[in-house]
């Protein structure tokens, strides 16, 4: 399983006031979105990639791996937009016909096809950015911060810190079940799986009510407070952050 | 109650009793005192209602009869009066993922100061504080799931001092560490009973770590605390701890055989390395 | 013209047999325009303030179940996480849709979805941040309220456990996908045809090739259930 | 590989190299031989590698580079071969809550067996025998999640014993017990490795059992073999030990501190209680 998570810790932008990576991020997602163009959306992914893998030190392969796993869908999505189905054979480029009916690319099909497969690298960049130069924690200090409702975040907080723990316990269950050959049919697949999973359930359960005891004998009162970190305000960044944008629209206008 | 009952005991349970919602009868009629300012060890085997005992002395669970003094006063199940028991009676469970509900050490931390409605400032200090006694400042920004499991019985240690309580609990402290761990925490422990002159109390069925570092014992089976006293006066009764799963630290048990089979006319059976040392020092002597 | 049967036949086949991940089914970042994107999102957010608001009256009765719900969202994501044992050992994953809308409730289900599938995006690249919004309501609003409208329903009609929990998991399953395809097809309407040729497409690739996906799930669910049952 | 070699060793390690997916370095060129039909034991801090190179006795894991022997012929990592592998190889897991999925113990133990695809008879057989010989019979029909710890454990070893391997692998198997059930589930798996003709192989950071139920002894320490030998070869090595955040047993050290600090005479530094009493008792006679 992939963690970005890892990654963002080690990262040198992550002193960096998540506040401004998010909107830094969300912004240029949305101009990318919004300008719908192929060089636009080149120039975000070599932007975000950059600033990525040069200034926050992530590695190149984890970035690529990143990259590869959206292309499935990507792919059979592209390819499902790009063909068509119809009676008239002149719309296409190149068709196929099949009782009466003509199969093909068209080349306005192929135009969409391709300006979508940069614009969705484009964003998904964005989104790499953030999660690989910031933390969970603080990305949930953001949230708060943008007055997200607090029992919403609380979730969040807890629902990703358990994540964790019940990942191990299946790991090692399901390493446990596999050495007494749990695995080694469909049937006894099922059967395991299902087993480890009402396993898991239950120990989760148990999990939550031991929690909720320590949470009680360090005094919870109904709402989970923590101090939060202090971070770097940097106005330059900010400054940089509007200016790339700045060109990225106006770039998109020059376009259109 | 009189003045010096009240100087010297921190915690007295008097006849509690305990039944589980399903029924079981797992305490069954406790009476003790816990010195103030020593480390106090609850011995028992698995099953023996060590944990069951532990829950009542911060208010987790309220006895089915019998009571619980606190500082000479009997415990106030009001929330007022649970919030300040738990201030000043601090719980360390055994497994920490049990008790680390946030992925940030630091934000770990602080939960439990938060609680105390302390001002912005001294919460901070309290947390750099506790971070620093435990060890664990270098590991405030990491994830708490990337810990070794011993950072992480340092980072549920440093979230209950924080809250700069009288009393620590701990339950199983030792349980799933390495030689050097263990050592490392009980010397964790032992230094801040002393810089922050508390009052610790272990439930734990580590043995050979019992004499090293604690000051008095109390054994517990099915519910019932069978011996108590001083680690000498404790282990002394080899029978009895037999009986209740238990035996004596190795030590012990090696001095034990010389002295009654083997003939080795030692004045004492000591519990510890030094100890051992200097009764087989003194047999020499005389000897010689 | 057999030859052009048989290149269709081998186009459509190697579509299906592609062996792409469950998850990746979540639309991706960037796959939907802004509006889109915006008005999908517009639709769940009372569904997910809904769920809050349920979840904070239950709370305020048991305080203990922020955390069990709490442990039921990580368990959701890890659930969805597992590899499903299957055939031809390409790898699939459950959804927990069904398990947890039977569990939890549709409502609460809203809730723990949009978390998981915020954690999916950001963890694991599956899905994105400008399609939450779309992913959430297929996912997590359409799919457990089917789910637990179908289990209720077989309640009623006395139908066997088992059945209510296999029909939920695999209808809330599909419904989910379904519902994607829809997304999919209103975002992208073919050139000629439209969206309802558009939505054949769509389903044909990524409802249809759900269908023994949903079937396994429904199995699976059953088993835990049945599992749950004997504790 | 001659006969001899053969007959000897039943696991053999040839400088195996792991690396996780994510990049960490877990085993550094491990290069042992696993003697048949002895108890060999595993030593090693938290984190040193011992559960990863357990994984790879059964196939688990699959080395990065280097090679895994059973019983001489390299591990084929096929489906087919992975069976044969797992079947002869069984593991025994830390705990046992995460080894037992099954709504009651027969059904539990059985699990393993039936996914041999054996004639029914011959299941339940082994079934029974399992259970016997782990003392759990009488707990065939109750739920797993109702056992003590204790029981939890033979229930596990009981699962892995019913498909008859010929090495059991166990991972901490005394973690958790108290002073009692540890010396009951070494003993119950002393008489199994007799009457099973199993090889045992333990992980353990538990070091004073090692000297008294193992044979021989591998020392681990960042993802390499850093000693290797009987008890006494290992505990010689005292320095090294404490380097790997280990010691020697309590009363090794003992007798250490006596010979080099308290000038008694000791031919060498026993590690039992029973090799103790000998050396004092040589001891007090020579001088005699």
């Amino acid at each position: 399983m992939l963690n970005t998570d890892t990654y963002a810790y080690a990262s040198r932008l992550k002193a960096i006031d998540p506040m401004q990576k998010f909107i830094f991020a969300f912004l240029t997602l949305g101009v990318c979105l919004w300008a719908d163009q192929m060089v636009v959306s080149i120039a975000v992914i070599v932007l975000m990639s950059g600033a990525t893998i040069f200034f926050g030190g992530a590695p190149f392969s984890v970035w690529l791996k990143l990259m590869i796993v959206p292309m499935s869908f990507l792919v059979i999505g592209i390819i499902t937009i790009a063909i068509n189905i119809s009676r008239d054979v002149h719309s296409f480029l190149w068709a196929y016909s099949i009782a009466g009916y003509w199969v093909g690319i068209s080349e306005s099909g192929i135009r969409e096809g391709i300006n979508l497969f940069f614009r969705v690298l484009g964003s998904v960049s964005c989104l790499y950015f953030l999660s690989l130069s910031t933390p969970m924690v603080d990305l949930l200090s953001v949230l708060r911060r943008l007055r997200l409702p607090k029992l919403m975040v609380e979730m969040m907080g807890l629902i990703y810190r358990f994540i964790f723990v019940l990942l191990e316990t299946a790991a090692t269950m399901l390493i446990a079940q596999n050495s007494r050959l749990g695995y080694i049919n469909l049937r006894t697949g099922y059967r395991s799986m299902g087993s480890m999973v009402s396993v898991l359930f239950i120990r989760a359960y148990k999990r939550s009510n031991e929690l909720y005891t320590s949470l009680e004998a360090r005094g919870y009162d109904g709402e989970i407070k923590v101090l939060e970190e202090t971070y770097e305000n940097n106005k330059k960044l900010v400054f940089l952050a509007a200016l790339i944008n700045g060109v990225l629209i106006f770039l998109a206008l020059f376009l259109k | 109650m009189n003045e010096s009952i009240m100087q010297d005991n921190i915690i007295q349970l008097k006849d509690l009793h305990y039944h589980y919602p399903d029924g079981t009868h797992a305490l069954k009629g406790i009476t003790i005192t816990i010195p103030k300012g020593q480390v106090t060890a609850l011995l028992g085997g698995n099953g023996a209602g060590k944990s069951t005992l532990f829950q009542h002395l911060n208010g987790i669970l309220k006895p089915s009869s019998g009571e619980v003094f606190f500082d000479g006063q009997p415990v106030d199940y009001s929330r007022k009066g649970l919030l300040n028991l738990r201030q000043a009676v601090g719980m360390v469970f055994q497994d920490p993922d049990n008790q680390l509900f946030s992925a940030s050490v630091y934000q770990d931390v602080s939960y439990g100061v938060l609680n105390l409605q302390l001002p912005k400032d001294e919460a901070q200090r309290r947390v750099e504080h506790a971070l620093e006694r435990t060890g664990i400042s270098h590991l405030r920004n990491k994830p708490t799931h990337a810990l070794s499991f011993g950072q992480k019985k340092r980072a549920a240690i440093a979230g209950v001092l924080a809250m700069e309580p009288q009393v620590l609990v701990l339950d199983e402290p030792t349980a799933g560490l390495d030689p050097k761990g263990i050592s490392e925490i009980m010397q964790l422990l032992l230094e801040t009973q002393k810089g922050m002159d508390l009052t610790i109390l272990i439930a734990t069925h580590d043995i050979d770590i019992v004499p090293l570092y604690c000051d008095r014992v109390f054994v517990m089976d099915e519910g019932e605390v069978v011996l108590e006293g001083t680690c000498g006066e404790v282990f002394a009764k080899r029978e009895k701890l037999r009986n209740v799963n238990l035996r004596l630290p190795r030590i012990g048990h090696l001095m034990e055989i010389l002295k009654f089979k083997d003939g080795f006319a030692l004045d004492e059976i000591p519990m510890t390395i030094s100890g051992a040392r200097k009764a087989l020092k003194n047999w020499r002597d005389e000897k010689a | 013209m057999s030859k052009r049967i048989q290149l269709f036949v081998g186009l459509v086949l190697m579509m299906f047999l592609i062996p792409y991940k469950a998850s990746a089914m979540h639309i991706m970042e960037g796959f939907l325009q802004p509006g889109w994107a915006i008005s999908w999102g517009a639709l769940t957010i009372p569904f997910v303030v809904l769920g809050i608001f349920s979840i904070k009256k239950t709370i305020s009765l048991n305080p203990r179940l922020k955390i069990l719900l709490a442990m039921a969202g990580a368990f959701v994501f890890v659930l969805s996480a597992l590899k499903l044992p299957s055939v031809t050992g390409s790898c699939s994953h459950p959804t927990g849709v069904g398990f947890g809308a039977i569990l939890f409730g549709p409502t609460a289900m809203a809730v723990i979805g949009v978390i998981v599938l915020l954690f999916q995006a950001l963890l694991l690249a599956h899905g994105g941040l400008t399609t939450l919004g779309a992913n959430t309501f297929s996912m997590a609003v359409v799919g457990p309220f089917v789910a637990y409208g179908v289990y209720k329903l077989v309640q009623k009609f006395k139908g066997p456990q088992w059945l209510g929990v296999f029909l939920a998991a695999s209808l809330g399953d599909l419904s989910t996908y379904v519902t994607t395809s829809i997304q999919l097809a209103l975002a992208f309407p073919s050139e000629v045809g439209g969206i309802a040729a558009s939505l054949t497409k769509f389903m044909s690739i990524f409802a249809v090739t759900q269908i023994p996906l949903a079937i396994s799930e429904g199995i699976l669910t059953v088993i835990i259930f049945n599992a749950l049952a004997s504790y």
